[in-house]
């Protein structure tokens, strides 16, 4: 089938859905949904900041697959195999560098503080570690040459540190606090804290390595 | 007697289990541990096998053997009288048969996949026998079409695979129409062991359609192995296999398999009374006299030797479920010795075409002219095994034809007389004339492949030593059907009729 | 029903996006299409979670947020193996879209 | 197991078991005579009712010597002891005389076999082995001529037994008990049961419509062996129905059907036997005519009970006196070529004039027998008594006929060995003396004139109607031959046209499916290919991304759609 | 319901060991193959303990952390939940034991183990999680971890078979986040029991219920939704396409099965389920149809999970038919899993000592010089045809019993002509080693990979005597309303 007849064909269906969808929305009852028995809990959560409270506390298990996640993407993309030399047409002038030469530590400044004030605010560590990332990767589109990134198992250990601490502060909650990625009482904030610093670290790095797209050093094999 | 011994019956069917799985990883040339893990499984399940029958006959011991396979559902292996009888024909059978098999195979290739597939085969068949409910009975039937369909495989001919293929569709489709009725059975009535008089009257009144429909599919998944009419086709085909595999399997294993299961059905299951009440005995016995005479006319037109012999299978077979259908006593007396005089009168046709193609290159009826002069021996086992199939006293198959007789008068049918006079003449137009022209016509061509000339036998001494022995078999059954472990005297056993003079009520006459 | 009438332009968009999202993903040959496409159904979807969440009168559900997060994160990682495949294809396909049939396996 | 009942076993066991032995032993065929010896030391020493019961073997044999099968085992003793040591001389050098013999010994295993049973299912045992052995006596010169009667008695062969067989079978079932002596007593009169018994047996005793294969098979077959199968075997019907055929009123029917087919039998056998040229035909229709009085004889003694033992004892007398000259006159023929003219008249003459009752012989005395008790009863036999007279008549035509085809051969061979001489004498000297040692009071009585007259008149009427007819053939110089086996020539040739009738159909022959089978499966075959490639292009189809999507969507909305209808939107 | 401590340990540790493992594979490849071994082992002896502790003490429901579900995640220890995690554990166990053979020891062998742990860890997290969004991120897992799987060999087809399946993954997954969306719009929970007790038939549970059924029957490729399986796992490694047939498809029938007998069981309209076994049937008829016209080994195996997983579907037109009706799909799952996961490892072996070309004709040659893998590929298919004295025979038994009692006997008619079908590609599988001529033995293949082949071949005999064990664990699922 030629493409004309099958797209419309397929808007047809679209616009359908939608309308179901829309009419299924429509006579949803309204509802609290959980924020009352959230904001009940906060005060064991140690977090002022409800949504981080949920991330890091109610729905810990959630963030830990989700950092798995990011870091089972970076093995993926590792494992499809190098990636060339970048960018494919550096920045040339000295407006870019001069600019960044400003620029890098001011946002490596913002992200530090996003981490710290997801506790109370919004922010926290994914924040964070994005405006941290994108200051990484201006850094490589500036610096074009090979970067000269930590070596291979340095590379490998940062990225799997987010999740390793978490999941250790989780094993812990086994015995000392209420079971499997639970905190401590007493212990929580101090924790997400801890926990918030190391994936953003991680987050970080992985997205810059995402955004090379290959394992950036040479392996045994591929020569 | 408490059921005892269980490990009896599991220890019989590892007799050809064990040696069979050892056999498969074994190199060609290791001929001699080959040989031996055959003859000892053989000889080993013999002699078990006559524990078993001492046990049960002078005793009275029940075996009994069950493992759960699932919530209500048993694996059973249980030994009671019929599965004795049909276990002991299996059991010497392949004695016998491995014995010719090592002749008749000597210096082919692919021998260890042969034996270890025919073990296999044999354990199946033992399986089915001593299988105490419908659910191991299908298990043991399923395995025995994965152990005998490399068989049919085994020379790798075109028309070897073609006839594979065939045996595949049909025992496959079997298979599956058995699984479906089992399983329907099984939930309708629970799965029980075989009981001497069925377990399923108290079902007929108001499941009686479902019942029927249950009774065709049983007989139709049966059947197939049976070869009863519209399923019997791939029979024929299979001849192409090696002799000995047609000889065990066609004539003995797979054939009487179906066989077998019709009887358990019939008789274990359904039970004679509530059959006859279902009035799903008329047709069955309909079904049986079509086969029967069918058989017999394609095998008078089939030219091919091994090929009019499975359809002389094919005719033979449903005698014993003519027997069974008869629904009296006598009648299933008379299906159930043929069950074991057709097993050794057919194995001894099948050895001697096999020395004949072994030895002369003869495969067609007409080129037996002559024969007699250069094998006489084994024309002789021909001529009693043929003799015996048209039903000429002193010979095994007499006696099944004066049973059925007596057992279709007795159940008020006596115009099925008619229908095995019509056989045995069928019968006699096609083994006659080539005994005939065997004894005393002249060959009409000199004869190519010819070997063992010269040789003080007529032929290798593993190829006429068995023939030989069933051929004895077949008469002695024959001429000593009287005596208490003659098949005729193990089937009055199971009947609690006394042996000899097939009416009942006439004592055996107190000897002199 | 009033609260959920002024929720109604966002429930409302965040339709329209997945439609037009899952409509790009299913027309469009060009993979890179295919992946924004497939970011634009999940920020649709984000939208109706997000305006489920703004519809009560008190400050919005906070567990909505959190999902919207975590399914955000997720988006990036699976487009970014997306987009790291594409680069891989590319030499092998010659450009950018799905070939009709597959080649010979 | 008493010595009278081991002696009864061994009768049939003897020639059993050196039948086993034969092949194997380089010249052990020559031991076959001695396989007779028990017999005959049954019949000379056992006392009647002599029993042996072997429970064990088949379904339960039982054997017994009672005076009517006493009477048969003498005359086939003799007549086998004969032939065995007649054979000895006659196929010497023969290549397959083991084989021979083999088949020699089975057929008579069988025949002494059936004659001492006492059990339907042992009888009929043996009459198989009696009827299937002989098929290889009639074989053995493997000439065309001989493979034509091999095919058509093999073929009565297993009709008749499987007649009998469905005989027996009713009659069993409807007793209970397999044994004979029941069996006669107490049978009902099932008339299918009876008839297919006499039908059975009566294609092994030369009843006309059956009779076919005899005049094929006795010129066929060895000099001994036809011997012995006119002699011997073809008394097993006789005796068959002696034992098996119930006594009583309803019988009647069966009674005067075996009459007329008796009466019928013995003057076609005496009118198709004198249009003869070869001897031995001419013998094998002389023995139906024969069997044709017998069977009279059995008729009346059926239909009149009371009768019935005086008949019997005549059928007996008659049977011994029938086997002893048709054997003689058998084997005479044989070395007919190699004995001087004087001996020949001497040795055929006797026992073809004794069958033709002339008084002094056996013959004379067997109708006598036959006779006496017809005369004796109230009802009149005369029409009977009368017929067979002129049948003994046609006999005498007959013997006659037989003279002049034999005696012109007389010495032309020369040689001849005394092993083949001694036996034939030995019967021809039976014709004689016969009446004397089996009844001598009643020998005696035949002397009386009356007696006489009655044996002599058709006998000097058969020598007038003799010369009549050869002064008469010798100037009309017309050849009429009736070719052997009579009916059989015109059965076969209508036969031979109808097979090729039907081949000239070719739709018949084709097999029926077998076209249509072919295309089927062609057809079969191509559609499996189309199928598979238009599912392969349907799947290279879905694998379309677009597809895939679309269909995604599409299912979506049938699943709601259902949903939506089922839960009742 | 409330777990006690020793329910939580289980299911928490059958969640921190293969995470851990992937972790320490990730980070120190060399050592990958020992860590993975190392872990596979503990997982097993965690699977039987879980699956001990629900045969002794019954299902549990497992709140993390210390929060009750409507606000932390719970997770779900019950009969299913332990039954699937024992067949990914016994099929883990094999598939590890076979690519220490298959893998090798250079730098791209490395990355199998990594990916292979960090699939096992989501395909254990998604059995065990009892919350509708967390299963949507095991979801993404297991897509990302099995592209990745797919892509390893590196050839065209595999990376053009992984974009595909990525495409269809993200597809699927995009729809069931919608249909979470909706649930919480319209319940404002995510916790199945919770929902469960919700229920309700709006328009948006039925939309939800629409939208998450097809999502997970593409991942799970039922029938119109197949197209992207074939090419996927025909071109994956050998340990990686058994995995994924035999995992991975299941992973997405579990949700689905478990959306159903919970949250959407108010929904479970006998039309509806009628449909979904329809589509089964014909999925098993259009597999098994295409694998007899397939000419090579991997795709003829790839349909026939294609067929398989049509006969899985047939637990839904069974839900209604009384309680435990769809149990006997589960136990189908075990015996599909073991079987095919077989059947592949053979495919392999087969596929390597040929030289790479796995066409049927050239592999006969092979097959007849190796007895081994022959017999264990002989095994494997009469358990997938369900012959006796295999775990398929008990399945097909119970699935045919089920159907019978359920009343519906077309669709025991639609199995029994499965089998047939199957049979007839079993055996055109089987064939070729019988032809006569010279058996060529091919490239050396290590002695452990035929040998673990053939010890997965006899565990398919082995488990047809656990029937009844499968199906009493199976049984300890606390599940409301019809499917109970």
């Amino acid at each position: 089938m030629n493409p004309r007849p099958l797209s419309l064909l397929s808007g047809g269906l679209s616009a359908l859905l939608a309308l179901l969808l829309v009419s299924a929305l429509w006579d949803t009852p309204v509802h609290e949904g959980v924020s009352a028995s959230v904001a009940g809990a906060m005060g064991h959560t140690g977090v002022a900041h409800p949504v981080t409270a949920v991330l890091l506390d109610f729905r810990a298990y959630d963030t830990l697959l989700e950092m798995a996640v990011v870091l089972l993407a970076v093995l993926a993309t590792w494992s499809l195999g190098r990636c060339d030399t970048l960018p494919a047409r550096p920045v040339q002038g000295p407006v870019m560098r001069g600019g960044l030469r400003h620029l890098i530590p001011l946002a490596v400044l913002t992200g530090g503080y996003l981490i710290w004030a997801g506790g109370a605010g919004s922010g926290g560590a994914f924040q964070g570690g994005a405006v941290l990332a994108a200051s990484g990767v201006m850094w490589v589109l500036a610096w074009p040459r090979r970067p000269d990134l930590p070596a291979p198992l340095g590379l490998r250990v940062g990225v799997t540190l987010g999740v390793a601490v978490f999941l250790a502060i989780g094993v812990a909650g086994l015995p000392l606090g209420p079971g499997f990625m639970g905190y401590p009482p007493g212990w929580s904030y101090g924790l997400i804290l801890t926990v918030e610093t190391a994936a953003a670290c991680s987050i970080a790095l992985s997205l810059v390595l995402l955004f090379l797209g290959g394992r950036p050093w040479r392996d045994a094999e591929d020569g | 007697m408490e059921a005892q011994g269980g490990y009896m019956l599991v220890a019989i069917l590892l007799t050809s289990l064990a040696p069979g799985v050892t056999i498969f990883f074994l190199r060609e040339e290791q001929f001699a541990l080959r040989t031996f893990l055959n003859m000892a499984g053989a000889v080993f399940k013999v002699v078990l096998v006559v524990a078993l029958l001492v046990g049960v006959y002078r005793e009275g011991y029940t075996y009994r053997f069950s493992v759960t396979l699932l919530p209500g559902i048993d694996l059973v292996l249980a030994a009671d009288a019929l599965s004795l009888l049909f276990a002991s024909l299996s059991a010497t059978l392949w004695l016998v048969t491995t014995v010719y098999a090592i002749g008749y195979l000597e210096g082919s290739p692919r021998r260890s996949r042969f034996f270890g597939f025919f073990s296999l085969c044999v354990s199946a068949t033992v399986g089915i026998a001593f299988s105490g409910n419908l659910v191991t009975m299908l298990i043991f039937y399923e395995m025995l079409t994965l152990a005998t369909w490399p068989l049919v495989l085994h020379r790798g001919t075109p028309e070897s695979f073609r006839a594979g293929r065939i045996y595949l569709a049909y025992t496959l489709f079997g298979g599956s129409v058995l699984l479906a009725a089992v399983v329907w059975l099984t939930v309708l009535a629970g799965s029980r062991d075989f009981t001497a008089d069925g377990y399923l009257s108290a079902l007929y009144p108001e499941h009686g359609t479902a019942l029927t429909a249950l009774f065709v599919l049983l007989i139709a998944g049966f059947g197939v192995k049976a070869a009863l009419l519209p399923l019997h086709s791939w029979l024929p085909r299979a001849m192409v296999a090696p002799a000995p595999v047609s000889a065990l399997l066609h004539a003995v294993a797979v054939v009487k398999a179906g066989a077998f299961g019709i009887v358990r059905v019939v008789h274990d299951v359904y039970g004679i009374p509530l059959a006859v009440e279902m009035g799903v005995m008329r047709p069955l016995m309909w079904l049986a006299i079509a086969t029967i005479v069918y058989g017999s006319v394609r095998a008078l037109f089939s030219q091919d030797l091994k090929r009019r012999l499975a359809f002389s299978t094919v005719s033979q077979v449903s005698y014993i479920v003519l027997g069974v259908s008869l629904a009296g006593p006598l009648g299933a007396m008379g299906g159930l010795v043929h069950l074991v005089h057709q097993g050794v009168m057919k194995i001894t046709l099948f050895f001697c075409a096999g020395n004949f193609a072994e030895t002369l290159g003869i495969h067609r009826t007409g080129e037996m002219g002559g024969v007699g002069r250069r094998m006489p021996w084994t024309l002789a086992a021909f001529t009693l095994a043929g003799l015996g199939m048209i039903g000429v006293p002193p010979m095994a198959g007499f006696i099944t034809k004066w049973y059925l007789g007596l057992g279709a008068l007795e159940s008020g049918q006596g115009w099925v007389i008619a229908v095995l006079v019509i056989s045995s003449l069928l019968n006699a137009a096609y083994f006659l004339p080539p005994i005939l022209i065997g004894w005393f016509g002249c060959p009409a061509a000199p004869w190519d492949r010819e070997r063992f000339r010269g040789h003080r036998l007529e032929t290798h001494w593993m190829l006429l030593l068995p023939t030989l022995m069933v051929a004895l078999l077949a008469l002695g059954m024959g001429l000593l059907a009287s005596a208490p472990y003659s098949p005729l005297g193990w089937v009055s056993f199971i009947f609690g009729v006394a042996p000899g003079h097939g009416s009942e009520g006439f004592a055996g006459g107190a000897g002199p | 029903m009033a609260e959920s009438l002024h929720a109604w332009p966002f429930f409302g968009s965040g339709v329209l996006l997945f439609v037009l999202g899952l409509h790009a993903l299913v027309t469009r040959p060009h993979l890179l299409i295919k992946v924004l496409a497939f970011n634009v159904m999940g920020s649709g979807t984000f939208m109706v979670l997000l305006s489920a969440a703004a519809r009560g009168s008190g400050e919005p559900d906070p567990v909505p947020q959190a999902l919207v997060i975590t399914g955000i994160v997720v988006a990036v990682s699976a487009t970014a193996v997306a987009l790291a495949l594409m680069l891989r294809l590319y030499p092998i396909l010659g450009g950018a879209g799905l070939p009709p049939g597959p080649p010979e396996d | 197991m008493s010595i009278g009942a081991t002696a009864l076993t061994l009768v049939p066991l003897a020639p059993l078991l050196l039948a086993l032995v034969l092949p194997a032993g380089k010249g052990a065929w020559r031991l076959t005579p001695l396989a007779v010896l028990p017999a005959l030391g049954a019949v000379l020493l056992l006392p009647d009712a002599t029993r042996a019961h072997l429970p064990e073997v088949l379904l339960g044999v039982r054997l017994a010597l009672d005076p009517v099968s006493r009477g048969f085992l003498l005359a086939a003793a003799l007549l086998w002891g004969a032939a065995a040591v007649y054979a000895r001389g006659d196929l010497r050098d023969d290549p397959h005389v083991v084989r021979f013999h083999v088949f020699f010994l089975l057929a008579m295993a069988g025949n002494l076999g059936l004659v001492v049973a006492a059990d339907a299912v042992v009888f009929y045992t043996f009459f198989a082995l009696m009827s299937l052995a002989s098929v290889g006596l009639v074989v053995h010169r493997c000439t065309a001529e001989a493979w034509r009667a091999t095919w058509v008695y093999l073929g009565m062969a297993v009709l008749g037994e499987l007649c009998l067989f469905t005989g027996l079978i009713l009659q069993v079932h409807a007793v209970g008990d397999p044994s004979l002596e029941r069996l006669v007593l107490e049978a009902p009169p099932d008339g299918l049961a009876v008839s297919l018994i006499v039908v059975g047996l009566g294609a092994k005793a030369g009843m006309v419509p059956l009779h076919l294969w005899l005049p094929l098979a006795h010129p066929a077959a060895p000099t001994p062996a036809s011997a012995v199968l006119s002699g011997a075997m073809i008394k097993a019907g006789l005796l068959g129905w002696l034992y098996l055929i119930p006594r009583g009123e309803a019988m009647a029917g069966v009674g005067t059907w075996l009459l007329v087919a008796g009466l019928a039998g013995a003057w076609f056998g005496v009118l198709a036997g004198v249009l003869q040229q070869r001897p031995k035909t001419l013998l094998a229709y002389s023995s139906i005519s024969q069997m044709g009085l017998m069977t009279a004889g059995m008729g009346l003694a059926v239909q009149a009970p009371e009768l019935g033992p005086a008949l019997t004892a005549a059928l007996v007398f008659y049977v011994v006196h029938h086997g002893l000259a048709k054997g003689a006159l058998f084997l005479g023929t044989g070395i007919a070529r190699q004995v001087s003219l004087p001996w020949l008249l001497l040795g055929l003459g006797v026992p073809s004039l004794a069958l033709a009752g002339l008084p002094l012989t056996s013959g004379a005395m067997a109708k006598s027998l036959l006779k006496t008790p017809l005369e004796a009863t109230q009802g009149d036999y005369s029409a009977v008594l009368l017929l067979m007279a002129l049948a003994a008549a046609g006999t005498a035509v007959l013997m006659l006929r037989f003279l002049a085809l034999v005696l012109p051969g007389a010495g032309r061979d020369g040689g001849g060995s005394w092993a083949m001489r001694l036996p034939w004498l030995l019967l021809a000297l039976a014709a004689p003396l016969l009446p004397w040692c089996w009844d001598p009071a009643a020998a005696w009585a035949l002397l009386s004139p009356g007696k006489l007259w009655t044996a002599a008149w058709p006998l000097l009427l058969g020598v007038g109607v003799a010369l009549a007819g050869f002064l008469l053939f010798r100037r009309v110089r017309v050849r009429v031959h009736l070719p052997e086996g009579d009916l059989w020539w015109l059965l076969e040739r209508a036969g031979r046209a109808g097979v090729q009738a039907v081949a000239r159909q070719p739709v018949l022959w084709r097999s029926p499916g077998g076209t249509l089978y072919a295309r089927l499966g062609a057809w079969l075959v191509r559609g499996w290919g189309t199928l598979q490639d238009r599912a392969l292009e349907a799947e290279r189809h879905m694998r379309r991304w677009e597809v895939l999507g679309g269909g995604f969507t599409a299912w979506i909305l049938i699943l709601f759609g259902v949903l939506w209808w089922g839960l009742g939107g | 319901m409330e777990g006690m401590s020793d329910g939580l340990t289980w299911a928490a540790w059958l969640l921190i060991v293969p995470l851990a493992g992937a972790l320490l594979a990730g980070v120190w490849p060399r050592a990958g193959r020992w860590i993975a071994l190392a872990t596979s082992v503990l997982v097993a002896l965690l699977a039987l303990g879980a699956a001990a502790q629900v045969w002794t003490q019954g299902p549990q429901v497992v709140s993390l952390g210390g929060w009750v579900p409507p606000l932390g995640i719970g997770l779900r220890l019950d009969g299913l939940a332990a039954f699937m995690l024992l067949v990914a554990a016994l099929v883990g166990l094999f598939v590890g034991g076979y690519s220490l053979g298959y893998i090798p020891r250079d730098g791209h062998g490395e990355r199998f183990w990594a990916l292979w742990l960090w699939l096992w860890a989501a395909l254990n997290a998604l059995f065990l999680s009892g919350d509708v969004f967390n299963l949507y991120v095991t979801l993404e897992l297991v897509v990302l971890a099995s592209t990745a799987l797919v892509a390893l060999s590196g050839g065209a087809a595999a990376l053009l078979a992984a974009m595909r399946y990525l495409m269809v993954g993200l597809l699927g997954s995009m729809a069931y986040l919608m249909g979470v969306a909706l649930l919480y719009t319209q319940h404002g929970v995510l916790d199945l029991g919770l929902l469960a007790q919700r229920g309700g038939e709006g328009t948006a549970m039925m939309l939800a219920a629409t939208l998450m059924s097809v999502g997970l029957m593409a991942k799970a490729a039922l029938f119109p939704l197949h197209v992207w399986l074939p090419p996927a796992h025909g071109s994956a490694p050998a340990p990686a396409s058994a995995l994924l047939s035999a995992l991975v498809v299941k992973g997405a029938f579990y949700i689905l099965l478990r959306l159903w007998l919970t949250v959407f069981q108010d929904l479970a309209h006998p039309g509806v389920m009628q449909l979904l076994g329809g589509m089964g049937m014909l999925a098993v008829f259009w597999g098994g149809f295409m694998s007899l016209s397939a000419d090579r080994l991997k795709p003829l195996v790839a349909y026939s999970t294609v067929a398989q997983v049509g006969y899985l579907f047939l637990a839904f037109p069974f839900l209604l038919a009384g309680p435990g009706g769809w149990h006997a799909a589960v136990f189908l799952v075990a015996a599909h899993a073991t079987a095919k996961a077989c059947l592949f490892m053979a495919a392999g072996n087969l596929q390597e000592a040929n030289g790479g070309d796995d066409r049927l004709a050239s592999v006969a040659e092979v097959m007849r010089a190796r007895p081994l893998t022959s017999f264990a590929l002989g095994i494997a298919g009469a358990s997938l045809v369900g012959l006796p004295f295999t775990v398929g025979f008990v399945a097909k038994w119970i699935l045919l019993q089920t159907a019978i009692t359920s009343g519906a006997a077309f669709w025991a008619v639609g199995v029994v002509a499965g089998g047939l079908l199957t049979g007839a590609y079993v055996f055109r599988l089987l064939g070729p080693a019988f032809r006569p001529g010279p058996g060529r033995s091919g490239r050396p293949v290590p002695v452990l990979r035929e040998g673990v082949t053939l010890a997965l071949a006899l565990v398919c005999v082995l488990l047809g005597f656990a029937g009844s064990a499968g199906l009493r664990l199976i049984a300890a699922t606390p599940v409301a309303g019809p499917g109970g």
